[in-house]
């Protein structure tokens, strides 16, 4: 049983080296594509040590990691959105393939 | 095992903080800042894990209303403000 | 004790001595901030080597971590977290009346330093 | 017995009060009532003439610890002097009231500030304690200072009055320490019995006592170099002059001089430091009396030069010098007051003191020729006079000496007779003669009170000559106090054809051929004030050096002031150096912690240097979280969770709070970071050093087992550090959360939107 | 609707329910004593005014799906950029969309900004003041049709999740709450 | 006794938040703010009555074990000095209320209660047993102080606020490093342990401590070269309040300093301290004279006076010690008089400048005399209080053979006498400032101030009157001071 | 300056606040035997205020009431045991055994310990009157016309800052700078941004 969670663990650990790497890449250059690796692979990570880290802990003492991964579900895409609303406001669209939030075109639905 | 783990999230928090120094936007920090926040919570669940020591539990919940703090925060305080951008 | 620890607090202090001795109010409060880390990291490491948290029911049969520095240490991070809100509040209102957070010269200093000067003037014109 | 002293002594404070009220009247009625208290004690002290009682003793213990008391002795030589003090302060009281017009503004402050000068220089000549004496010798510099600033709305009398107290004031700080070294190299503080330890063998505090004492005695009593203050007191009221400048105050340095002499007397310092400040005064004062045309500085300089003799005979110290000087001192306070008294009636009278614009006054104003010329005649030594007793005992005692003393001193002595004949004659021409090319000046209807006074104070002095055996009465026990060497010497109105008779004509003579001769020539023009000058030109010198060099440490730099308390924190952690130990060090207690620390310290360093206000702020927030995670490891999850709050908020709080800036930090002076970075890296290292040391050797263990056992006995709570801060060391968490209530009341008072209160303005700083 | 009153809607209740055994797992044991004190905690925080703002019914099972979703495209998403993250070069082609929202499906922002920013490739940058246009960034806009779809469908299983409640205006709500 | 020692915390403290509370009415907040000021004090007078005929008393803070927790001790020293402060801060409540509303007012519904928070520091920075508390109650003191220079907001004390805070959060810190080599090096912070096992620690070590702290507290006693931060913030905060730290604030970084150092025996740093003081004093005098506003000369006489207090000190010497107590004691009242008096003339000249104001001895006898009887006091002239002082530290330096600083201390003395003389002869004498040049008219309730003013040199004149009692009292706590085993027997420790 | 509220924003902080709420009780009350206490709960208490305000959807008042109410509570947990007798600051641990919710342990401690939160929460509340009553201003400008308008006129500091307005003299200097948003801090520039161009770039992005 344990040894799901160390390798859960391990996982989510390298789901984070990743979102680091992300992060550190010199050809990752704009603002957004950064924010999706933290917007993604970053909670993503958490959320997997925490399920290997349940293996291993009494189901109530668990409890304390699932609410914190619930939060975090919770949160950190709020926070992400409001940092893409930032940037775009900031006028970070010259890259942009098609921006429509700026030149105001809507698709009907 | 679990101390690859954390070696592992170390190496992510150690590029949330080069990402945090180098910028060059404010929400590259804050974005770095959120991933090195959430390696920190990964490492202490893993050690709280190996021991088998919940002492240091409740601070994942905190971590995670602290990141979500800040990032709001921050977030918040661009729009009422300044273009994001900064000469590095 | 730890060797690592003593280069972390001297890390800390180093660089709070030096962005404290700026003259950009930002810089002093990240500066205080980081002299804080120092400081109470000082407390943690004069109480002795890590150990176990200092909880009764939970600490089994590791030594506990010593409890005193720890509280003397949250004293302490609680008293420099109210300072530096303060000195937080102080560089708002000093950007509101002068528009950046330098800090500025004594002014009166200034004109005492200035008086000698204004004296030799004075008897320059005389003359 | 003892209660008529204090009684006395209560009658003057009261007087002091009284005088302040009733001065708002009308300045004659509190003059008037200024009067009463020294009136009483003069006739109460001429009543003690006759019959010999026992010397009056009381005691007021103050600190007993440091031997200050008000302790009064009213033996023969305070009696002497109660008699001037009061009694010519009693007449002075009543000169005053016609000095000052009836019409003159109403005002307490100058009869009481008056009184309280007369009760502090009467307090001066009762003490029997060092400390008694030094208490009421500052009170009358302070008086004095007051009374010299009387007419303060003019620059030049405040200059005078800052003058006279910086002199006067360095001399009691002088005479301070001269005190307490005499006192501890003699082992009392009382006088009476400093005159009984006889003269103890010289001794390096003995001889640094000397100095230092008679440096105060020669501030107080207008000596060269220190003589500059006293031609600017004159710019004090007349009356003022003659009592404090001429009768009494001067006369504290040789009071001292006197009193202290007998302790002395072995140390050649004292005699030579005596004889050089008497002589030089002596002659330096006469020169100036007859260079001036200021007929009140012509006096003044005149006192300087009496001063000088005073002193000159004190230190001389033999026993007929010291009976010479008491004499003179008695003759002098009665000649001096009297020719002040005339001076101001001529300058009231005729509305200037300059003597070229005095012409026929002898005739205009016959009274107060003729004190003038009884005072002037007692002044140069001439028969039928007290004067002439005292001088001619003076001059006996120089004549007295042997070898290089007698060389020098009798020298002096003589030529300055000589001086003081001239100017005494030069004085009486100028002031009372016809001038041919002035017309005769116009002169103001007589005022009695000042006529009334200056006569009484002149014919004393040809009483003092009649009735000599009183005088004699007086002025001997008074010596014999000072010196028991004094026993043989009496007063002679007649000393027979002795040499020193011979010698007296002699000076007198070629005295009154000098003053006629100069006061017949040009007059000559007024010296420059160069003393006073160098006087104020050294206060000013204080004054407008000090902000040069206090502008080198208090530069208004916080940046530098840090720096330099770093460098005290780097100079006060040296003694660590010779501590230092390495034995108790280990590299790491886990891997993770040398990972956690690196992080720190990597980014702290970065954080420092990189550009941007917020990312700077980030990064060291990151820093924060990072140490929040050194608690972890270190088993302290209280601090990592408090840790990480406050790290969030203090974030928000800058990103909230200061965002608001350009985001880039100003650049930085590179010589100035270059001092920043050695400082910060010392600061560092003596830091860790002293932490690494302080833990080497230690003498006492943390009682941590007790701790937790007793937090969870009696504090009833598994986490010993929240049973710490709640109970065990709540006063601690008491004050801090205290700590942070009020730096929200402050932030809240700070609210960065409201407008400022009024236009920004620091008080001072308009220029 | 806010305050005590909130209790009696199944988003208040909801509310309660979850306060409560969070309350629990944090102290680490469901007892009585917990349970009661977690319900007491419930209730202030309702009664305090700053629960949730609780208006319209609750489906329970359509909710489930639409977590059900969320967690594949949790997975989709990181596996998306991982394999960006650890292949070389950069493929991606920026662009910001706009989807306009059909009516009756406006006011589930939370939930769908959730659900759409931890999508593959897909974030929410704004969303319009009355709540009918949402702005996607995408990393890669050959998607776009894909994500347009996708984006829809999230917002039907959030309006099923939540339908639109009873158009009863509330006195007690501030200006801003209605534009939600 | 212990009731009273915990009153001269607790009231000032209670009242403080009550009359936050009640701050919409002005006069409620005022009676119990004046009522909290009013306890303390009384307790505190009460309490050296105690001392005085029982002894050294002790509290255990929560009856905890002194290697645990906290203690409260009033012995002597504490008991002598804490009723001055704590009276002091009364009258100078007094004299804010009559001043409030002029433009030098603070603001009352604030300097209340933090006044209140100060005075509670005071006490607790005066009575504490512990090391740990003390940092607690410095930054208590600090943390009012910071706020009453500032909450006015303005430019000017936005500026010397700055400097002031951030060089007390710069020694603040080197305090807690203080604190963790004592920590280290002992195992406690308990002051009468420490007492203990300070000397028992290698001689590098123990002066390190010792030198250590000599700038800590020396930057809060404004020493030099460390006290830059005085002339340039107090001198911009309403006048009571500058009064109050003028008063008080340096004092209790001299306290500290004599507790501590006397305490751990730190005789070794004698030549050391002797220097501090002989520079602090004339730099602090020359520094008063090169100034032209009367707060700011004032405020440089802090610093020059603090020079002779560490001059008593640093004779270690019990009766230098002693002087150095009598002098604390003394100077506590006449300084902060004199900014009050600076309050008065301000109100009354419109102005603290020198070359502004003029006259005022002709207008206003009684300011005048209100003024001259500190200043002489200040100057060391006879026959008051200053007096007495300055001669016990001299004639300690002088027994002790301490030459230089017995001169540099003779020295400061002639300039003090010139810097009061300087505000005398400009603003007392001359002419009547020139009414454009005021810029605003006296307001206030003159009658309150100068009542307030009065009382304060009243005491002050009571002190005078009574040196030779507080000299003995003075020797009898320099005795327990310098004999530690009397303060480690008492904490039984 | 229009700032368009971020329905995202504010379901989010309505989301996070109960479990905040719940976060912050628990340390609260659990601080006596685990990791947290009074300071850590006014703490997470204080980033449930923090991110309500700045998500507008509430004032920052009362703090004053909070704070000087918080030194009443611990001054008089100090103050207590004196009346009975006790050493000052003792604290009394009270427990019993009570049915059904089994043994509880209180006493004066946890009271203290709610002094100790109501100061922090006051704290925080403090800061963002302080830091953020330009935005608040702002925002309360610009809805006027929907606010219910009771927030700025019965707010917490408002008696203090009048209080010290009350002696102002009318005249008043322009607060210049506050929104200087070029990358260099230029204090001349900074008296023009009245019309600062970005500020009205963002209102037609608002708009
Ligand atoms: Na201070
Ligand atoms: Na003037």
């Amino acid at each position: 049983m344990s040894i799901v969670g160390e390798i859960l663990m391990v996982l989510g650990a390298a789901i984070a080296v990743i979102a680091g790497i992300g992060l550190v890449r010199p050809d990752f250059d704009t603002v957004y594509l950064r924010m999706h690796l933290a917007g993604k692979a970053s909670p993503v990570s958490f959320l997997v040590v925490a399920l290997g880290a349940v293996f291993f802990l009494d189901f109530a003492v668990a409890a304390s990691v699932v609410i914190a991964a619930v939060a975090m579900v919770v949160t950190l895409p709020t926070g992400v959105h409001l940092l893409f609303r930032a940037a775009h406001r900031a006028k970070e669209v010259e890259h942009f393939e098609v921006d429509e939030l700026s030149s105001g075109t809507v698709d009907a639905p | 095992m679990t101390t690859i783990a954390i070696v592992g999230l170390l190496i992510a928090g150690l590029c949330g903080v080069y990402r945090l120094l180098r910028g060059p936007s404010l929400i590259d920090r804050v974005v770095a800042l959120d991933v090195a926040l959430i390696s920190l919570m990964g490492a202490i669940t893993i050690d709280a894990a190996d021991r088998n020591d919940p002492t240091n539990l409740v601070m994942l919940v905190v971590l995670a209303i602290v990141g979500f703090t800040a990032t709001v925060v921050a977030a918040r305080f661009m729009e009422t403000d300044a273009p994001v951008e900064e000469a590095a | 004790m730890s060797v690592a620890l003593l280069v972390a607090i001297g890390g800390l202090t180093g660089v709070g001595v030096y962005l404290v001795t700026a003259r950009s109010l930002s810089r002093i409060v990240l500066g205080f901030s980081l002299l804080g880390h120092a400081a109470v990291l000082s407390l943690l490491t004069a109480g002795g080597s890590p150990g176990a948290a200092p909880i009764a029911d939970t600490a089994g049969d590791e030594a506990i971590s010593n409890p005193l520095p720890q509280a003397l240490a949250l004293t302490a991070i609680v008293i420099s977290f109210g300072l530096t809100l303060f000195l937080l509040a102080l560089a708002g209102r000093q950007q509101a009346l002068t528009g950046d957070d330098l800090v500025e010269d004594d002014l009166e200093d200034q004109r005492v330093a200035d008086q000698t000067e204004d004296d030799a003037d004075l008897e320059g014109r005389a003359a | 017995m003892s209660g008529i002293l204090w009684l006395l002594y209560g009658a003057h404070i009261v007087g002091i009060a009284a005088a302040a009220v009733v001065g708002r009247s009308g300045i004659h009625k509190g003059l008037l009532t200024a009067a009463v208290a020294p009136a009483i004690t003069a006739g109460w002290a001429a009543g003690r003439l006759i019959g010999d009682a026992e010397p009056l003793e009381a005691e007021l213990v103050w600190v007993e610890g440091l031997d200050l008391a008000i302790r009064f002795r009213l033996d023969e030589v305070a009696l002497m002097m109660t008699l001037l003090v009061s009694g010519i302060g009693a007449l002075i009281f009543m000169y005053a009231t016609g000095y000052f017009s009836a019409r003159a503004a109403a005002g307490g402050r100058f009869p009481a500030t008056l009184l309280a000068f007369s009760a502090a220089m009467l307090g001066l000549v009762w003490a029997d304690s060092i400390w008694t004496l030094f208490i009421f010798w500052e009170l009358t510099s302070i008086t004095s200072f007051l009374l010299v600033g009387h007419k303060n709305t003019d620059a030049a009398v405040r200059d005078a009055a800052r003058r006279a107290l910086f002199i006067t004031g360095v001399g009691g700080l002088t005479l301070l320490a001269g005190l307490v070294v005499l006192g501890n190299a003699t082992g009392t503080t009382n006088l009476t019995e400093l005159a009984m330890v006889g003269s103890p063998e010289s001794s390096t505090s003995l001889t640094v006592a000397a100095v230092l004492i008679m440096v105060g005695a020669a501030t107080k009593s207008a000596q060269f170099p220190f003589h500059v203050w006293l031609p600017g007191a004159m710019a004090a009221p007349t009356p003022v002059s003659a009592y404090l400048h001429s009768a009494t105050m001067v006369k504290a340095g040789v009071f001292l001089v006197a009193v202290t002499g007998s302790a002395f007397l072995n140390v050649d310092t004292w005699k030579v430091l005596g004889l050089a400040f008497g002589i030089v005064s002596m002659i330096w004062g006469a020169v100036g009396a007859l260079r001036h045309r200021d007929a009140k500085l012509i006096l003044a300089w005149g006192t300087v030069s009496q001063l000088g003799l005073l002193i000159t005979l004190l230190a001389i110290g033999s026993g007929k010098a010291v009976f010479a000087a008491t004499s003179l001192l008695f003759a002098h306070a009665l000649f001096k007051a009297t020719l002040f008294c005339v001076v101001g009636e001529i300058d009231i009278r005729t509305g200037t003191r300059d003597v070229t614009r005095l012409s026929g006054l002898y005739r205009s104003m016959p009274l107060a020729f003729g004190f003038a010329t009884l005072a002037g005649l007692s002044m140069a030594g001439l028969p039928p006079l007290l004067g002439f007793a005292a001088k001619e005992a003076a001059i006996e005692a120089v004549l007295q000496l042997s070898g290089l003393e007698a060389a020098v001193a009798a020298t002096a002595v003589i030529g300055g007779s000589v001086l003081t004949v001239a100017y005494t004659t030069r004085f009486l021409f100028v002031t009372f003669g016809e001038k041919a090319d002035v017309e005769p000046t116009p002169v103001e209807p007589r005022r009695p009170a000042m006529t009334t006074a200056a006569g009484i104070l002149g014919v004393a002095g040809v009483l003092g000559f009649v009735f000599l055996p009183v005088v004699d009465g007086i002025v001997k026990p008074a010596a014999l106090e000072f010196t028991e060497k004094a026993e043989p010497y009496h007063l002679h109105r007649w000393p027979g054809l002795t040499t020193g008779l011979m010698v007296s004509f002699a000076v007198v003579g070629a005295g009154i051929a000098l003053g006629v001769f100069l006061a017949r020539g040009s007059m000559p023009r007024v010296p420059r004030p160069l003393g006073a000058d160098a006087a104020d030109g050294s206060i000013e010198m204080i004054l407008n050096e000090s902000p040069r060099l206090i502008s080198r440490v208090q530069h208004g730099s916080l940046p530098v002031y840090l720096a330099t308390m770093s460098l005290a924190a780097i100079v006060a952690g040296i003694p660590f150096f010779s501590a230092i130990e390495t034995d108790h060090l280990v590299l790491w207690d886990s891997p993770f912690q040398a990972a956690m620390v690196a992080t720190i310290v990597v980014a702290a360093v970065s954080g420092a240097f990189v550009g941007s206000r917020l990312g700077a702020a980030l990064t060291l927030g990151a820093v924060g979280f990072a140490v929040s995670g050194l608690f972890v490891l270190h088993g302290a999850p209280d601090l990592a969770l408090t840790q990480l709050l406050v790290e969030t908020v203090i974030v928000v709080g800058f990103v909230v709070g200061l965002g608001h800036l350009s985001r880039r930090f100003p650049p930085v002076q590179t010589t100035w970071r270059a001092v920043r970075i050695l400082v910060s890296v010392a600061v560092a290292s003596i830091v860790m050093l002293g932490l690494a040391t302080a833990a080497s050797d230690p003498v006492g263990t943390p009682p941590i087992e007790a701790l937790s056992e007793e937090a969870v006995e009696e504090g009833g709570g598994n986490n010993v550090v929240n049973v710490i801060l709640t109970d065990i060391r709540a006063l601690d968490t008491l004050g801090e959360v205290v700590v942070l209530a009020v730096a929200a009341i402050g932030i809240g008072a700070l609210r960065a939107g409201r407008r400022p209160r009024r236009p920004t303005e620091t008080l001072g700083a308009a220029s | 609707m806010t305050g005590l009153r909130a209790i009696a809607t199944p988003r208040g209740a909801a509310t309660v329910v979850a306060v409560t055994l969070m309350w629990c797992g944090l102290w680490r044991e469901i007892s009585v004593a917990n349970v009661l004190a977690g319900l007491a905690v419930a209730v202030a925080i309702m009664a305090s005014g700053m629960g949730p703002a609780a208006t319209g019914r609750l489906n329970v099972i359509a909710l489930v799906k639409l977590f059900a979703v969320i967690t594949i495209d949790l997975i989709k998403a990181t596996w998306t950029v991982a394999f960006e993250t650890i292949t070389p070069g950069n493929n991606t082609q920026e662009s910001v969309i706009a989807v306009a929202l059909p009516p009756g499906h406006r006011r589930y922002g939370l939930l769908l900004t959730i659900a759409i920013t931890i999508t593959p490739g897909t974030a929410v940058v704004d969303i319009s003041e009355d709540g009918s246009i949402v702005y996607l960034h995408l990393l890669y806009h050959e998607s776009r049709d894909d994500t347009v779809a996708h984006t829809l469908r999230l917002a039907r299983m959030a309006a099923e999740a939540w339908p639109e409640p009873d158009p009863a205006p509330d006195a007690g709500r501030r200006p801003s709450e209605v534009t939600s | 006794m212990s009731t009273l020692m915990i009153l001269t915390i607790l009231a000032p403290l209670s009242a403080a938040a009550i009359s936050l509370l009640l701050r919409r009415r002005e006069l409620v907040g005022d009676i119990v703010t004046l009522i909290g000021q009013a306890v303390a004090a009384g307790s505190s007078l009460a309490l050296l009555f105690g001392v005085a005929s029982d002894g050294t008393h002790v509290i255990r803070l929560g009856g905890w074990d002194p290697e645990l927790g906290i203690v409260l001790v009033a012995d002597l020293f504490a008991a002598l000095t804490l009723p001055v402060a704590l009276t002091l801060v009364f009258v100078v409540e007094l004299f804010a209320i009559g001043q409030r509303r002029t433009r030098w007012g603070a603001n009352p519904e604030l300097s209340g209660p933090l006044l209140g928070v100060l005075t509670a520091g005071v006490s607790l920075a005066f009575l504490t047993g512990d090391l740990f508390t003390l940092f607690v109650a410095f930054e208590l003191i600090l943390v009012s102080s910071y706020v009453l220079l500032t909450h006015q907001g303005e430019r000017g004390q936005i500026r010397s606020g700055m400097t002031y805070v951030v060089m007390n959060l710069l020694a603040s810190t080197l305090f807690l490093f203080g604190l963790a080599y004592v920590y280290a090096a002992t195992g406690t912070v308990n002051m009468a342990l420490l007492a203990e096992r300070i000397p028992e620690l290698s001689s590098g070590v123990r002066l390190g401590i010792g030198a250590w702290f000599f700038v800590v507290f020396g930057t809060k006693a404004a020493v030099f070269p460390l006290f830059s931060w005085l002339p340039d913030s107090y001198p911009t905060a309403p006048t009571t309040i500058t009064a109050i730290f003028a008063g008080l604030l340096t004092k209790i970084g001299i306290y500290a300093i004599i507790r501590f150092h006397t305490l751990m025996q730190m005789d070794e740093l004698e030549s050391a301290m002797l220097i501090v003081a002989g520079v602090t004093m004339v730099i602090g005098a020359l520094g008063a004279l090169a100034q032209d506003d009367m707060k700011r000369i004032l405020s440089f006489h802090i610093i020059s006076q603090i020079g002779y207090m560490l001059m008593g000190l640093g004779l270690f010497s019990t009766i230098g010690t002693a002087g150095a107590i009598l002098f604390l004691i003394h100077h506590m009242p006449v300084k902060t008089v004199l900014f009050l008096v600076g309050g008065l003339v301000e109100n009354e000249e419109g102005t603290s400048s020198l070359k502004k104001a003029g006259g005022l001895a002709a207008r206003r006898p009684l300011i005048a005399v209100l003024f001259a009887i500190p200043a002489m006091s200040l100057a060391g002239l006879p026959p008051f209080s200053g007096f007495v002082a300055k001669l016990a530290v001299v004639s300690a330096g002088i027994d002790e053979a301490s030459t230089w600083v017995v001169a540099a201390a003779l020295v400061a003395g002639a300039l003090t006498l010139l810097s009061m003389a300087k505000i005398w002869l400009n603003v007392f004498w001359g002419s009547d400032p020139d009414p454009d040049a005021i810029e605003e008219e006296p307001a206030g309730n003159r009658r309150t101030m100068v009542f307030a003013t009065g009382l304060a040199v009243a005491g002050s004149l009571v002190i005078s009157l009574y040196a030779g009692a507080l000299y003995d009292l003075s020797r009898d706590a320099a005795e327990d001071l310098r004999t530690p085993g009397v303060y480690i027997s008492e904490v039984g420790a | 300056m229009s700032i368009r509220r971020s329905p995202a924003m504010e379901t989010g902080v309505r989301m996070a606040t109960p479990l905040a709420l719940a976060v912050g009780l628990y340390l609260l009350f659990a601080g006596h035997n685990n990791p947290g206490g009074g300071f850590a709960a006014g703490l997470v208490f204080g980033t449930v205020v923090v991110l309500r305000t700045v998500a507008g959807m509430q004032q920052p008042r009362y703090w004053v009431e909070l704070i000087s109410g918080g030194i009443l509570i611990v001054a008089a947990v100090a103050i207590a045991p004196l009346v009975f007798g006790n050493d000052p600051l003792d604290m009394v641990v009270v427990s019993q055994e009570l049915p059904v919710l089994g043994k509880v342990k209180s006493g004066s401690a946890f009271i203290f310990d709610i002094g100790v939160t109501a100061i922090v929460v006051g704290l925080a509340l403090a800061l963002l009157d302080s830091l953020w009553s330009e935005e608040l201003e702002d925002e309360a400008a610009d809805q006027a016309p929907l606010a219910d308008g009771d927030d700025l006129s019965d707010n917490g500091t408002g008696e203090l800052s009048a209080a010290v307005g009350s002696k102002a003299s009318a005249s008043s200097t322009a607060n210049p700078g506050r929104r200087s948003t070029d990358a260099d801090a230029d204090v001349a520039r900074a008296t023009e941004n009245d019309n600062d161009p970005d500020r009205t770039e963002t209102v037609e992005v608002g708009s």
